[in-house]
């Protein structure tokens, strides 16, 4: 039967909730018009995704120069916008997916918006590495396809052609662990639609799912299968991601501990996004019964924790720096903090070391606003954390000739802002349309932290 | 397709009418992007999305493209084959010998005449680029009367009337050139003159070297400018004498010097000058010496000499070692100066020496005293005609009036100058590549100058205008061939591109001054010090973007002439680089600050030739875009111009005067600099224990010699996978050599199709040269060194950029090779990004192409990269595909020295050498195993095929130098 | 010839465990169970045997990777070999995370395709519905009448006794 | 409204795209592979005739494929090497001949009417604009000379030319096409001489 657990515990669902109260309260978000709350959100959403298309659109046409770019710099937003939005991502599988594995079942109430979050950042990253080449109307030639050249294939030693594989892969199993997840909620509410266009559109989408509990039973094995994938995979995306740079010769680049940092930063970042979303879900969609103090109490730690490997790692790298001898690499260093971009990195450390420090705190956990704001700041954090990792190691390389500075243009700001739009307004319409909380799962949950006692 | 457009348009050629041809057929122009069909571009362009099936299926039809063959093909041209005509340069009055390279009709590229003498294979950055000057869109196309086109006929009828009316008149006729070095237009002049009564042929140079002349009249009897042997001079005093950038006759000068700078018995050189110059950056020791005080120093040098040596003075001594084998040059434009550096060459037996004035130079003529007399008649309008060669008086000259109070005002300007537009004809002379000449630079030596191409418009050569003027009018070939009939064998000649003629002066002139009077001594304040920069030797290269666009080999400035001040003067007045400074001197003109070590604190210096009419249409050179910003100034040209600063002094224009007031203007502007960080020590509060300086060049003094420091061994981890069995590129720079004089910047630029990209792409740091010429000071900055070190890509056997190119598109060649593959590129950046060396250049734009007469410049042979791709040096592998294929073709192996890629062809100092590392007896792989060899960051085991041979400077006083 | 069954409706999780557990011991043939979500220990309840789709996911993922390390041998190494910033003609290292993405992508896919196919779910398939709350709330066991034997009342007050709120018999049809 | 003109534009484009792409379907090529094109020459020029029949060197017209990056078409003065004399078929002149003796009369030059062109040509000293139809992306550089010096025969490319009354592209000219030939050439050598095609990227692309 259901797990025992102490009655100590509290609830992982707050009030005395039976199943159909949470088909009631999921469904109920769906079904009436969106407030005036939400409009906002999606119209400020839809006009940086503009802004976005605009800036995107004039630079394919004009070319890569209206970036703030130059020879010695040749990346800095884009690339930048790639790693941030890619780390964004890994929260989403990774509650879904690894604390699935961990059997912590405090996620079943945001992992469906998790994984959301997921595809919409996967999707916003996935912009860059296509639209920062020269020439994006030949973006394919970086994957392998048939052809009269010889034929030629492309380079599998390039970290690049890794990347393609591994966000693609990515995104795919992504999507599918999330749509595999929603499909018994879409035969809920499809079951509870008035006939109609709506209802028909969810019959279709739902695959004509009938709870039998045969399909139930492969359905838990395919879930724990794709968790088991999703896992391993997520760490190698990033860490792919991370080889980008550690496979590269250039001073600040070039270092082992790349992987494990890069893992770690991402995932710190990600949470801070949910934790950012779901603490503005819950009180725009009146979910404090499902995602409740004990949720972002959980996601507070783990901030705390990754936290901590990112400082380690920022700790790390000086120290190798200072340990190896080697001048070029010790100069990146001491160039990053004291340097041109020294505010840049201040502005990475304070945020991502000191700023989060203060979780340590119950009472600074409990209070939502705190929290909200120490995500942001941890998310700004994150993304100078690739800024400076770019545009500081290659602004100043080994001759001391094609030293440079770098300034960015409005176009990249706009394209950075776009790619933010893209993703709120991917996630509002979300709300709208999708059960942003598993119902199938927290049903299977709400007993949670209820001795059977009271339950009966 | 490019490639064969040339053929068609050879053919245009044939009939004569390239110019207006040119349209047409540059409907679509090369600059075409790298992809399959125009039609799958238009299809890329378009975004309607629903039409793309049907333009994809339109595509699989090749596009009705013409082939169109000659009608009647000129002997011996076979389509696509170059052919090499001996030429003479024309971009100054040096005469270097040329061979133009002609493709298909169309001259794409000039390279030095290895036989010829002043030229000896290489050439200057500013012959390099004067063939742009053909395809100048801005050349007149006809003669204007009035400012109206008119045709030749009518020109010379009224021309003729109005010259019989001054020749009745009686009235004065003044012939202004520069220095004519050719004899037979010089004859062709005097006989135009002999018609008239009043009639004086003026000679002046915009660098002038009159005091030169001058004293020499006064020490020798004779106005000449002795030939200078630099390969013959083992110590070298140089006073304020550029002689590697822009001295008389740098591309010979440079290749004497160089000469004579190969350890381990190297010439010693001392500089004294005020600003820091090409060839002060060279020389062994440098004295920072104001213009003022130079005449002091010669003096007092002097001194010491007479009293052999005693006062222990270091340069005396050297020099009394070397008597007869010493060389004292001074290149300041004032008499005593001039009085006092004959004198010393005298005592020290140089003359006849390392001075020759039996065969001596005719490359400066010019006499500023005639010139300040024509000046003098022309304010008080005594000037009844006036006939304008080659020169831009009123941009060139200070205070020039009275031009409009001329009876008859000629030009035979190429296209509307300052001086032209306010001539009432303009009788347009040819470019010198389409002309025939003839130039005697050095006495007794004749260079012959053939066409390389019908000319363009229908302009005349000044020599035929002279011609038809002095009654019996003559073909330029005619006239020459009559001039130097029976004087040597003209066929030979006109293959070789000169010819040695019998001396033409009787017996050497003798010694017979004395020794001059005490120098007056140096006006106090700020002497402003106007110089020719070795990127723009003059205003008539104004039009020129390749020249604009050039790094000054010391500033690193382009598009914009600066004010230059040592670090401790600009403090004092508070200012900073970008600045604008109001330099007054007499005149007063505004020019942006730059801030130049090892300039004199009490000297600003501004170059010349800036600030022309020529240079206002580059107003919207460059990519348009949101952020694009002019490349020309407030003014509306590049540049101030700083002619107004020059002043006569005793007949003599001055170029360096005492007494000018430097004042902040409160106005600033960014400089476009290609380098932004000067020194090869990084910040102090940036620098690791230990990497305070990067070892990128090395530089060691005599006594290290021989000592090879011993680098790194690394194994090769696959041995078997890459075996280089054929030939194996590589290239060796000898930093020694090298004086930064970027001629080979532009002939790579002219070489490859490089794009000019403009002042605002510089300024973001997005210049396109393939090969640059990284500058480096050290020392304090009141006493700095400086090293030149020529980066391109190093073609590195682990070359970084090649592992992280997703699409294979650079990969290594069999033949170790680092190549690119334009139509492969994506563009990621990443190459870029990962190159050590950032030697790789990306197109961020369509760089503009619109002119379509200058695009006829570009080279069939290599392709026109579109935007987002990127590019790089590939050793000139065109060059090196030819050479393989016409070897195979004679079936003879290639042979060592065979193929020169376009930067080592254009090196007066030979500093560049490239060849096969395969092959042991090759000159590059004999510099590879050099004891001053090192590779740059070796220790990344990137293994680059560029070997740099360290720079070795004797800075020990003599008495050292022994047990040094 | 058309089968009848007998369905139980259950308002509760440990009811529906029960009565299945209980039916399965008194050897009635299940059918099969309806639930709204997955209920632990139901499959043991039913007495299913494990799941097949692990072996999809493990073989196609080995056979995804083993195709792309051909893949990239042939191609790096084997068919045209360029000399890239001399690394080795046949970098195995770098060929190993492309290898392991692809095997995810291969065992991923493979797997949910599979999935549908084992449980025959489609887009568009129709719902057939014991019950409208089934996807809500309700649990639903259906028992096979397989033989004569099969007496209707007395399995009905079995149901009733294992806690049914509603027992139902009707024509095999109404499964698929 | 609007949007409607403009679903309508968009269905009218899919539909005309459609109608091409059938049209085309049959000799469908991906981009920029010219494969079997055929156009008309402003001159009938027979291939066949010249190269088939009477046996002429390809080498004799096309004298730049022995030194040249290109073959070059030939100019006009290398047809009247023989087209000075020759001015028609022969049956023509033939039958002008009897004629002309039927009629007791000096027979008179005959001239067709494709010579009548290039005799145009040359007096008016305009060339005669043919279309191309070998040709290659700017980016390639093809070299004649590497390939006729190793012997490499000229239809080993361009097909049997000698057959064409109008010249056909007969290869597709895709780099995959170049690459193996080289990659067989390095195999089995040419005319049982060893040779080196190489394959290095930078023997075509620069």
């Amino acid at each position: 039967m259901a797990e025992v657990c102490s009655p100590l515990r509290p609830a992982l669902i707050a009030g005395d909730k039976k199943p159909a109260g949470v088909t009631e309260d999921i469904c109920r978000a769906l079904l009436r018009p969106p407030s005036a709350l939400w409009w906002g959100g999606f119209s400020v959403a839809f006009s940086l995704l503009l802004a976005g298309v605009a800036a995107v659109s004039y630079q394919i046409a004009t070319g890569v120069g209206t970036w703030g770019l130059n020879t010695t710099v040749g990346w800095a937003f884009d690339i930048t916008n790639f790693v941030f939005w890619v780390g964004i991502g890994h929260a989403g599988t990774l509650i879904s997916a690894i604390l699935f594995l961990f059997r912590q079942k405090w996620r079943t109430s945001v992992n469906r918006s998790a994984e959301a979050m997921t595809l919409f950042a996967v999707m916003c990253a996935g912009i860059f590495p296509i639209i920062h080449t020269g020439r994006p109307w030949l973006a394919y030639w970086l994957f392998p396809y048939p052809n009269f050249r010889g034929p030629l294939w492309i380079n599998f030693r390039s970290p690049l052609a890794w990347d393609c594989f591994a966000i693609s892969t990515y995104f795919l199993i992504s999507a599918m662990f999330w749509y595999i997840g929603l499909i018994p909620d879409l035969a809920t509410i499809r079951d509870r639609l008035q006939p109609g266009l709506r209802q028909r559109v969810f019959a279709i989408l739902s695959f004509g799912w009938n709870g039998s509990y045969r399909v139930w039973q492969h359905y838990e094995v395919l879930y724990l299968l794709l968790a088991g994938l999703a896992t391993p995979l997520v760490i190698s995306v990033h860490t792919i991601v991370s080889w980008d740079f550690a496979t590269a010769v250039i001073p600040g680049w070039h270092a082992t501990i790349f992987p494990p940092y890069f893992v770690a930063g991402a995932i710190f970042s990600g949470i801070a996004m949910v934790l950012t979303l779901m603490i503005v879900a819950r009180k725009a969609m009146g979910l404090e019964d499902y995602i409740t103090h004990r949720h972002v109490d959980a996601m507070c730690k783990l901030l705390l924790l990754t936290s901590g490997i990112v400082a380690l790692a920022y700790a790390t790298e000086f120290f190798t720096a200072f340990y190896s001898g080697n001048t070029y690499e010790q100069f990146v260093f001491l160039n990053r903090a004291r340097g041109p971009f020294a505010w840049a990195y201040w502005t990475m450390v304070g945020c991502n070391v000191f700023v989060p420090q203060l979780l340590w705190f119950r009472s600074v956990r409990r209070r939502l606003a705190i929290v909200f704001v120490l995500c942001i700041l941890i998310n700004v954090g994150m993304w100078f954390e690739r800024f400076v990792i770019i545009v500081t190691s290659l602004h100043r390389d080994f001759l001391p000739s094609n030293w440079a500075g770098y300034q960015p243009t409005i176009v990249e700001v706009a394209t950075l802002l776009g790619s933010f739009g893209l993703f709120f307004t991917c996630f509002l319409v979300f709300c709208r349309v999708l059960p942003v909380i598993a119902m199938g799962e927290v049903k299977a949950v709400l007993r949670h932290g209820k001795s059977h006692g009271e339950q009966a | 397709m490019e490639k064969h457009y040339w053929r068609s348009l050879a053919e245009c050629e044939n009939r004569g009418e390239l110019a207006a041809a040119a349209e047409p057929e540059f409907a679509e122009s090369p600059a075409r992007e790298i992809e399959a069909g125009p039609s799958r571009r238009g299809f890329l362009k378009a975004a309607g999305f629903a039409l793309a099936g049907g333009a994809l299926a339109g595509c699989s039809r090749a596009p009705g493209e013409k082939a169109i063959p000659y009608a009647a093909q000129p002997e011996g041209l076979v389509a696509g084959r170059a052919q090499y005509y001996a030429s003479t340069c024309g971009a100054c009055t040096a005469g270097c010998g040329l061979l133009a390279k002609v493709r298909d009709g169309r001259p794409i590229k000039l390279e030095g005449n290895r036989e010829q003498a002043i030229s000896r294979g290489a050439t200057c950055a500013a012959g390099q680029a004067s063939i742009l000057g053909l395809y100048d869109s801005y050349r007149l196309k006809q003669p204007l009367a009035g400012g109206k086109p008119a045709t030749w006929e009518g020109v010379d009828r009224a021309v003729l009337e109005k010259m019989e009316r001054i020749r009745a008149g009686g009235g004065a006729v003044r012939y202004l050139s520069e220095t004519v070095t050719s004899p037979a237009k010089q004859a062709a002049i005097d006989r135009f003159l002999a018609q008239f009564r009043d009639a004086r042929h003026v000679m002046y140079d915009a660098v002038s070297a009159s005091a030169i002349l001058d004293a020499h009249e006064r020490t020798h009897g004779a106005r000449v400018l002795p030939h200078y042997r630099f390969e013959r001079a083992d110590v070298i005093a140089a006073f304020d004498a550029d002689f590697l950038g822009t001295w008389i006759s740098p591309v010979e000068f440079a290749r004497d010097y160089a000469a004579r700078r190969m350890p381990p018995n190297m010439s010693w050189h001392v500089q004294f000058e005020g600003r820091l110059s090409l060839t002060g950056s060279k020389a062994d020791r440098r004295i920072r010496t104001a213009p003022g005080e130079i005449a002091g120093r010669l003096a007092q040098l002097a001194a010491f000499i007479e009293s052999n040596g005693a006062g222990g003075d270091d340069l005396a001594a050297r020099l009394l070692q070397a008597r007869g084998r010493s060389l004292v040059v001074c290149g300041v434009n004032d008499l005593d100066a001039q009085l006092w550096t004959n004198y010393i060459n005298h005592l020290l037996g140089n003359y006849g020496a390392t001075l020759d004035i039996e065969r001596a130079s005719l490359q400066r003529r010019g006499s500023d005293r005639d010139l300040a007399d024509l000046l003098a008649e022309l304010k008080q309008g005594q000037v009844a005609a006036l006939f304008i060669d080659a020169v831009n008086p009123v941009a060139d000259l200070p205070g020039v009036a009275g031009l409009d109070r001329i009876g008859l005002f000629v030009s035979f300007a190429g296209s509307v100058d300052e001086t032209a537009e306010r001539a009432h004809y303009i009788c347009p002379d040819h470019h010198y590549l389409e002309s025939w000449a003839d130039a005697e630079p050095v006495a007794g030596l004749v260079s012959l100058t053939q066409p390389a191409i019908r000319p363009l418009g229908s302009t005349r050569a000044a020599i035929e205008t002279l011609a038809a003027w002095s009654g019996h009018p003559a073909k330029a070939y005619d006239l020459i061939r009559e001039y130097w009939k029976d004087r040597f064998d003209w066929d030979r000649a006109l293959e070789a591109g000169f010819a040695e003629v019998p001396r033409t002066h009787a017996a050497a002139p003798r010694w017979i001054g004395r020794k001059p009077a005490p120098p007056a001594a140096a006006t106090p304040g700020y002497a402003v010090d106007v110089y020719a920069a070795v990127g723009m030797p003059g205003g008539r290269h104004a039009y020129n973007p390749f020249l604009h666009e050039l790094p000054d080999p010391i500033t690193k400035t382009t598009w914009d002439n600066c004010a230059l001040l040592s670090p401790a003067a600009a403090a004092s007045l508070g200012v900073g680089d970008g600045d604008i400074l109001r330099i007054e001197a007499g005149a007063a003109i505004e020019v942006p600050l730059l801030v130049q070590p090892g300039q004199h604190d009490q000297v600003v210096s501004v170059a010349l030739g800036y600030g022309r009419k020529a240079s206002e249409r580059f107003a919207n050179l460059g990519p348009r875009w949101i952020n694009h910003k002019p490349t020309i100034n407030a003014n509306g040209r590049v540049g101030a111009n700083a002619a107004p600063l020059l002043a006569f002094e005793h007949g003599l224009l001055r170029y360096q005067r005492g007494g000018a007031v430097v004042a902040k203007t409160g106005r600033r502007i960014e400089l476009a600099l290609t380098q932004t960080h000067h020194t090869l020590s990084v910040p102090k509060h940036l620098a690791p224990a230990g990497g305070e300086v990067r070892p990128i060049v090395r530089e060691i003094a005599p006594a290290e010699l021989g000592k090879p420091e011993h680098a790194e061994t690394h194994e090769e981890l696959w041995p078997d996978d890459h075996p280089y069995n054929g030939h194996r590129w590589g290239m060796a720079v000898d930093l020694n050599a090298c004086n930064g004089c970027s001629a080979c910047v532009i002939a790579c630029q002219v070489e490859n199709n490089t794009p000019v990209v403009g002042k605002d792409e510089v300024r973001r740091r997005r210049e396109m040269h393939w090969i640059r010429i990284d500058r480096y000071y050290s020392g304090p900055p009141e006493d700095v060194r400086v090293a030149h070190q020529p980066m391109m890509c190093q073609q590195c056997d682990h070359a970084p950029c090649e592992t992280v190119c997703p699409t294979l598109a650079t990969v290594h060649s069999d033949e170790g090779l680092n190549q690119q593959i334009y139509n492969r590129c994506v563009g990621t950046r990443y190459c870029a990004n990962n190159c050590p060396y950032k030697a790789r250049r990306f197109n961020w734009f369509d760089y503009p192409r619109e002119d379509r007469l200058a695009n006829l410049l570009l080279n069939p042979d290599v392709t026109v990269r579109s935007r987002g791709v990127m590019e790089k040096c590939t050793f000139c592998v065109q060059r090196i595909q030819e050479a393989k294929i016409e070897a195979r073709r004679n079936g003879a192996p290639v042979r060592d020295g065979e193929i020169h890629t376009a930067c080592e062809q254009a090196c007066p100092a030979g500093a560049i050498v490239f060849g096969d590392l395969n092959d042991p007896s090759s000159r590059v792989s004999r510099l590879a195993h050099d004891a001053r060899q090192y590779r740059v960051l070796d220790e990344l085991n990137v293994r680059p095929s560029v070997h740099y041979l360290k720079i070795v400077r004797d800075e020990k006083q003599q008495g050292e130098k022994h047990h040094g | 010839m058309n089968r009848r069954v007998l369905i139980g409706i259950f308002e509760t999780e440990d009811a529906i465990l029960e009565a299945t557990e209980a039916a399965r011991l008194r050897g009635l043939r299940i059918v099969d169970v309806f639930a709204p979500y997955a209920v632990h220990g139901l499959d043991h309840a039913m007495g299913l045997q494990r799941s097949k789709l692990p072996w999809v996911c493990l073989l196609l993922g080995l056979a995804g990777a083993a195709f792309k390390v051909w893949f990239e041998y042939w191609t790096t190494a084997s068919d045209w070999p360029v000399n890239v910033g001399g690394k080795p003609w046949n970098s195995l290292p770098a060929f190993v995370p492309i290898t392991f993405e692809v095997m995810v992508l291969f065992a991923g896919v493979s797997t949910v395709l599979a999935f549908f196919g084992m449980s025959r779910l489609w887009p568009g398939r129709k719902a057939v519905l014991l019950d409208g709350r089934i996807t809500n709330d309700c649990f639903a066991l259906v028992l096979e009448q397989d033989n004569a034997a099969f007496d209707v009342d007395e399995v009905e007050d079995f149901l009733r006794r294992h806690g049914a709120a509603r027992v139902e018999e009707r024509e095999q049809e109404v499964l698929r | 409204m609007k949007s409607r003109i403009l679903s309508i534009v968009l269905g009218l484009g899919v539909a005309f795209s459609l109608m091409l792409l059938a049209s085309r379907a049959a000799m469908f090529h991906l981009p920029g592979n010219h494969q079997d094109y055929e156009p008309v020459q402003p001159i009938a020029y027979s291939h066949r005739l010249h190269a088939g029949e009477l046996q002429m060197q390809c080498q004799y017209c096309h004298f730049g494929a022995e030194s040249s990056r290109h073959a070059g078409i030939p100019p006009a003065n290398v047809c009247m090497n023989c087209h000075r004399t020759v001015t028609a078929p022969l049956g023509a002149v033939r039958a002008e001949d009897e004629l002309a003796q039927k009629e007791k009369r000096a027979p008179r030059p005959v001239v067709s009417a494709e010579l009548r062109k290039l005799y145009d040509a040359v007096e008016s000293g305009r060339p005669v604009a043919w279309t191309r139809v070998h040709s290659l992306p700017d980016f390639v550089y093809f070299d004649h000379r590497a390939h006729v010096n190793a012997s490499v025969a000229c239809q080993q490319c361009h097909g049997p030319v000698e057959t064409m009354e109008r010249v056909r592209q007969v290869s597709d000219l895709s780099m995959g096409w170049c690459v193996n030939c080289h990659r067989e050439a390095n195999r089995t050598g040419i005319a049982g001489r060893r040779v080196n095609a190489s394959t290095n990227c930078s023997t075509c692309h620069y």
